[in-house]
């Protein structure tokens, strides 16, 4: 356990020692006080927030550690999404099935982002053709789900709806006491603080885990990383599957906060999203976790109060942040605050001198 | 006991044949350089060695089983390390980290750090731990990546012109780094062209031209050669 | 299958290859050069036809008011250039997200300053009919350009000496810089020609298509399919994969229709990315340019 | 702190007697429009269409004393705007209705974040119809009203029939109403396609059509992409007569494109600018005086000022804009407005509304006559289809069914 514990910290990832994670209790417990003391439509407006949060960081890992720039993140949040919609939809909120229908959705995800990955990774589709290929998979998906309105396209009670969507199933639901309590409001938004945590804590150890070493390898030089013994096809199928997977619980999420999942939400402006806020913030888990909720919220308050200039300022404050930041505006930030700390301790052991052969040692 | 050994190995690269009917065979704990004028195909070689390529015809066995179809990570894992022509590190990660990244396999905690710290003092880099790969000097580069490839405790080594672009005082701690390797008991296959480097390091030499063996011996024998004379002049004849 | 059908079919093949090479040049030549994967090109393209459909507006004739909307978009491209893009050579995934933004706020400052739309501008040249069908001549006109393109760009290439600095800052830009090429004008030229070409296609469909900001749209996923399956090069990557994809499309939407078309084309953009997984012109050519 | 009562002075005679109504708390009227992004073209005049109404009814007095007030969010054309938005107006605004929405996917988005927070929802735009939903007022035209056109078409033009319609729900439903329609008319189906949304060209379509040689083509087509077709089509020579519900009174084609690309194009309408009705010259003339600069008065724009002032006839009704007491009073009371089209009327029992179609013909130089008037038409279909909001109250949407062989 401690062993696993040590991995929060590491090469992988930025923030370390006693200021981090202050600074991160300090944010999870401010995100707690928010919900318990905000009015219920701020809150509610976070957890739509947060809902995008699992795609960022799914994204953030396979892309800022693994190298693999997906744009089909967005395929697998329309499959979470769609899964969840058509299971929920025919099982019924009072079936009180709603949960196996969101874990069952997950599996469907982790089963398609499998197949496409294999195809993709074993198939010998790199660098680019991965970003490409995954782009037409999305574009399929919309083009294919946009056109099937009507009654023939539907799966048991649930129709697919067409471009309009499926809208009006069941929110996510915990039986208790015989009864089906929905998870919405605040309880939704504790239930997304708190999973967003242990997702971050999850990704932080994987990350700096064999796991992460074996990514960082394969991304700096997969000639080396071979070398080293590492099987870079499957390091980047691993990668690919559990970042796609995320993207899948943050669609059948946003299904069930909103009761509503559409094409378009797997169209090319929206795969495009993903990629920006990562990009803008930093491929660091931290850093993607707090840029992706400011970035939404700032795209947020620009259409609300910029009016017709909404697009062309957020298009502005884009530019110039990559400009000033090209690492990552929060990723830039997060390593000031880390280096407040002094100097990393991997750098300040002291280099210790022996009078063995070394070589004798090593080998 | 013959540790590594190549059967007809052949390459082919559209229809010329980089390595052709290559047959080698390796004892274990010898030094072997491979030489021969560029385009001899020493380097395709190496590479289907250590799977970075595969083969279009031909086998090769190491430690008494074929390999030919094994895939190089596989081949690492079983003990053959190479070290690439051009310095192949990890660019954008400290000296430290790269070889956190290939000790990590094998080794946890504190156990971990101490034999990266001693991969460091091997490949005199404890002074540069912190720097980014890609800032290095070439010849430093070079030594990163020695130490890259004996942290997995390789059986074979795999050297390809480990000596490019370094100072001859260098060119000579390599050889002696080389020889202490050897001495623990690493078999070490290598390409190099500074035979003063070669002369340092290996007891036979194989000479390569037009992708296949063409004479092998002791370096001084070797080079009395007419025939090699030639061919590192160009006009050698066609061997039958 | 009568004579006059198969014309009429091979018309619709060549109008659909022309549509996938013209949309792709400019990106084709921007990605295989510099190796930038210009998101902003389908803005650059919508630059192409407004400022075509402007000047014809204000009375230019259409062959002007055309090399109006291609310097336009070249203008922008060197203004883009010399600003934004240049400190972003060697960090393609950066340069992405940033041209990403940059063709955002283009598309939403035209929306800004020319309204939803513009009024568009008539196809000239009229058709020409036969044995019942009937094809515009303008048509015709596309599918040559589609074809002159990259034949342009390929003796640009081969005989000249920004042809022959650009390859060679391509294959090593440490030894074009030793023998003294300027490669910071060299890369400066490339992008302001592909953001050209990317006008040129925009002058080229404005007669056919409505003016609106976002028109750059309905290009870029074909140009990005188009160029990445075929690798950076426009006459053995580019040419062939438009061909390609074409046939693939022009088959697959003659028999069952435009949806099964659309997804087809994206079908065998993965099917090509498995079998050529480093661009077509890689296989049919060996290197990138020559 | 003199200087401030007098300002305060003036500007209260300035703004004069309609500030009185003031006193009493405003109702708020949240709308969502596409402002930006692809569908601004479609959305921005419904934004004017709102503002021009409420200015005029404010200028009247407002509702039961009470002026009414917009609350309005840019959409972005985008459905999740649509969503966080409509959570925005409900829950933090509190507005008394929402409206808005110009696809159905944007009202497929709004409608359960209405349901579930109980705000009324007035969708004003032309659609595929078939939303029978208590909560909800639609007051745009549908099917049965609009594509009055092809039984008229099949009569007077010809009787082979070929559709293009795009490849999402409005152009796969209204081919299913026209194949019915066909087929109870007498007249034939040559063929049918059904285009995906990101298709710009259409050569393909063009020749099937040519080698069909139709008396008509039916088009549904949506989006700047598909406009292109009728410039293609005019280029490739293609001369047939056109009918449509929609390609001339949303993107107005016949104003962008160049004559005479959308010469003998057939409109079924409920409105367009160029209706030389005694209605409509005021409102045209009133819009102009406050938008100017507006490129064309399309047909959700009217929609949108229709919308409004059917809202303020039913809160008068109602004597309250108590959500239940609106719906009640739509479900039982005749309301009616006076609007460019004439006099129509809230359907009780399907919460949709009557309209005068006219069947208007787009001629070579792109100017529009009308060539017949076919007065008030009934939104009949949902009735037939059981649809009864004043016995039940429901949520449900209904499509037609496949016609048989």
């Amino acid at each position: 356990m401690r062993s696993v514990l040590r991995l929060l910290e590491g090469d992988q990832t930025i923030g370390r020692g006693l200021p981090f994670w202050g600074l991160m209790s300090l944010l999870f417990a401010g995100a707690l006080a928010f919900g318990v003391t905000a009015g219920s439509f701020a809150v509610e407006n976070c957890s739509y927030f947060l809902v995008w949060v699992f795609m960022a960081l799914g994204l953030a890992f396979m892309w800022g550690l693994g190298g693999t720039m997906s744009f089909g993140q967005t395929a697998f949040f329309g499959i979470g999404g769609y899964c969840y919609a058509i299971l929920s939809t025919n099982w019924g909120v009072e079936s009180g099935l709603t949960m196996a229908a969101a874990l069952l959705s997950l599996a469907a995800v982790a089963l398609s982002a499998a197949v496409l990955g294999y195809f993709v990774f074993f198939g010998g589709i790199n660098g680019v053709l991965v970003s490409i290929t995954t782009l037409a998979v999305t574009l399929g998906l919309e083009t294919f789900l946009s056109q099937t309105a009507g009654p023939k396209w539907a799966i048991g009670r649930a129709e697919l709806g067409g471009f309009n969507g499926i809208s009006s199933m069941p929110p996510l639901t915990v039986p208790w006491h015989g009864d089906n309590v929905e998870i919405t409001g605040r309880s939704l938004y504790f239930g997304l603080i708190i999973f967003v945590a242990i997702t971050y804590l999850a990704l932080r150890i994987l990350a700096n885990s064999k796991v992460g070493d074996a990514m960082v390898a394969v991304r700096e030089s997969p000639l080396r990383a071979e070398a080293l013994g590492y099987d870079v096809k499957a390091i980047l199928f691993v990668g690919f599957v559990v970042g796609s997977v995320l993207a899948g619980l943050s669609g059948l999420l946003y299904a069930g906060w909103g009761q509503y999942i559409s094409p378009d939400t797997m169209g090319l402006s929206a795969a495009a999203l993903p990629i920006i806020w990562v990009a803008v913030s930093g491929k660091d888990l931290t850093a993607t976790m707090v840029g992706t909720v400011v970035l939404l919220g700032l795209s947020q308050a620009l259409a609300i109060y910029g009016s017709q200039y909404a697009l062309v300022s957020l298009a502005l404050i884009l530019v110039v942040s990559i400009m000033g930041c090209p690492k990552g505006v929060f990723e830039t930030l997060l390593r000031r605050i880390d280096s407040i700390g002094g100097p990393g301790d991997q750098n300040s052991k002291p280099v210790r001198k022996s009078s063995l052969d070394r070589s004798e040692v090593l080998l | 006991m013959t540790l590594l050994r190549a059967r007809q190995l052949t390459k082919r690269f559209g229809g010329h044949a980089a390595v052709d009917r290559l047959d080698l065979s390796i004892e274990a704990g010898e030094i072997r350089c491979l030489i021969g004028p560029n385009g001899a195909g020493k380097s395709t070689a190496l590479a289907l060695l250590a799977g970075s390529l595969s083969p279009s015809a031909g086998a090769i066995y190491f430690d008494g089983s074929e390999i030919s179809n094994v895939a190089a990570h596989d081949r690492a894992k079983r003990g053959i390390s190479i070290k690439f022509q051009l310095p192949s590190v990890f660019p954008e990660l400290s000296v430290r980290q790269n070889l956190k990244i290939a000790l990590s396999r094998r080794y946890l905690g504190s156990e971990l750090d101490d034999r990266i710290d001693e991969t460091l003092d091997l490949v005199e880099l404890s002074d540069q731990r912190g720097k980014l790969a890609r800032v290095l000097s070439h010849g430093q580069k070079q030594w990163l990546e020695f130490g890259l490839a004996i942290s997995l405790k390789p059986r074979l080594l795999l050297l390809d012109e480990p000596t490019a672009g370094m100072t001859p005082e260098e060119t000579e701690r390599t050889g002696e780094l080389v020889l202490r390797l050897n001495r623990s008991g690493v078999t070490v296959v290598a390409v190099e062209h500074d035979m003063q480097f070669v002369r340092q390091i290996a007891r036979t030499v194989s000479v390569l031209h037009l992708g296949t063996v063409f004479s092998e011996g002791r370096l001084n024998d070797v080079l009395a050669n007419e025939d090699v004379k030639k061919i590192y002049f160009g006009e050698a004849p066609r061997h039958g | 299958m009568t004579q006059v059908e198969l014309i009429a079919l091979a018309y619709q093949f060549g109008l659909a290859v022309a549509f996938l090479i013209l949309s792709a040049a400019g990106l084709a030549v921007i990605f295989g050069m510099m190796g930038i994967v210009n998101m902003a090109h389908g803005e650059l393209i919508m630059i192409g036809a407004y400022g075509t459909s402007i000047a014809n507006r204000h009375g230019l004739p259409l062959v002007l008011a055309a090399l109006c909307g291609v310097l336009a978009s070249t203008a922008t491209g060197v203004l883009l250039e010399r600003t934004v893009i240049r400190r972003f050579y060697d960090r393609p995934s950066e340069s992405l997200v940033m041209t990403w933004a940059i063709g955002l706020f283009i598309s939403q400052a035209a929306l800004i300053v020319f309204g939803p739309s513009l009024p568009s501008i008539s196809s000239p040249l009229g058709s020409v009919a036969f044995g019942g069908f009937s094809l515009s001549i303008y048509g015709l006109l596309l599918i040559a350009f589609g074809l002159a393109v990259p034949v342009a760009i390929y003796l640009l290439l081969s005989t000249t000496t920004f042809g022959l600095h650009a390859r060679a800052t391509m294959q090593n830009v440490e030894v074009a810089r030793a023998i003294g090429i300027n490669s910071g004008s060299v890369y400066s030229a490339t992008f302001a020609l592909g953001a050209g070409l990317a006008g040129l296609a925009g002058a080229l469909y404005a007669p056919t298509m409505s003016a609106v900001p976002n028109m750059g749209g309905s290009f870029i996923v074909q140009a990005f399919v188009t160029v990445v399956t075929g690798g950076g090069n426009l006459v053995y990557g580019t040419l062939p994969a438009a061909a390609g994809l074409g046939l693939v499309q022009t088959a697959l939407t003659a028999v069952f229709g435009n949806l099964v078309g659309v997804l087809g084309l994206l079908a065998a953009v993965i099917v090509s990315a498995k079998l050529f997984p480093n661009g077509l012109a890689h296989r049919l050519s060996g290197k990138r340019f020559s | 702190m003199k200087y401030l009562r007098a300002t305060a002075v003036c500007s209260a005679l300035l703004v004069g007697f309609p500030l009185l109504a003031a006193a009493e708390s405003p109702i708020k009227i949240g709308l969502l429009e596409d402002q930006t992004g692809i569908l601004a073209q479609g959305g921005l005049p419904k934004v004017h269409g709102a503002e021009l109404a409420v200015a005029e009814i404010n200028a009247a007095g407002g509702v039961l004393g009470r002026p009414l007030e917009l609350v309005v969010y840019d959409a972005q054309s985008d459905n999740q705007r649509y969503q966080e938005f409509a959570r925005r107006l409900t829950q933090s605004d509190k507005v008394d209705v929402l409206m808005g929405g110009l696809t159905s996917a944007s009202r497929v988005a709004v409608q359960p974040i209405a349901e579930r927070t109980k705000t009324l929802y007035f969708y004003n735009n032309e659609y595929e119809g078939g939303t029978c939903d208590s909560n909800m007022a639609i007051t745009g035209v549908v099917p049965e009203q609009y594509l009055a056109l092809i039984p008229w078409m099949l009569k007077n033009v010809g009787k082979k029939v070929y559709i293009i319609a795009a490849d999402y729900n409005f152009g796969q439903i209204l081919g299913l109403w026209v194949r019915k329609l066909v087929k109870e008319n007498g007249g034939t189906l040559v063929g049918e396609e059904y285009i995906p949304l990101s298709v710009s060209q259409f050569g393909q379509t063009i020749s099937n059509i040519q080698a069909a040689k139709p008396d008509f083509v039916f088009t549904a087509m949506v989006g700047s992409n598909q406009v292109a077709y009728f410039q293609q089509a005019s280029a490739a020579g293609l001369k047939i007569p056109m009918a449509s519900p929609i390609n001339g009174t949303l993107l107005y084609e016949h104003k962008q494109l160049p004559r005479p690309v959308m010469a003998n194009m057939y409109l079924g309408v409920n409105y367009m600018e160029e209706l030389k009705t005694d209605e409509n010259k005021g409102f045209v003339e009133r819009w102009r005086a406050k938008y100017p600069n507006e490129p064309y008065i399309n047909q959700p724009g009217e929609d949108s000022y229709v919308g409004v002032k059917l809202y303020a006839e039913a809160v008068r009704a109602a004597g309250s804009a108590e959500r239940t007491a609106v719906i009640k009073a739509i479900e039982t009371k005749d309301i009616c407005t006076e609007s460019p089209e004439g006099k129509i009327c809230f359907d009780k029992s399907t919460h949709h509304v009557s309209h005068r179609i006219h069947i208007v013909k787009v001629e070579a130089d792109h100017s529009v006559t009308t060539v017949q008037d076919l007065g008030i038409v009934q939104p009949s279909w949902l009735g037939t289809m059981g649809c009864d909001l004043t016995k039940k109250a429901e949520s449900k949407q209904f499509t037609p069914e496949e016609p048989k062989h």
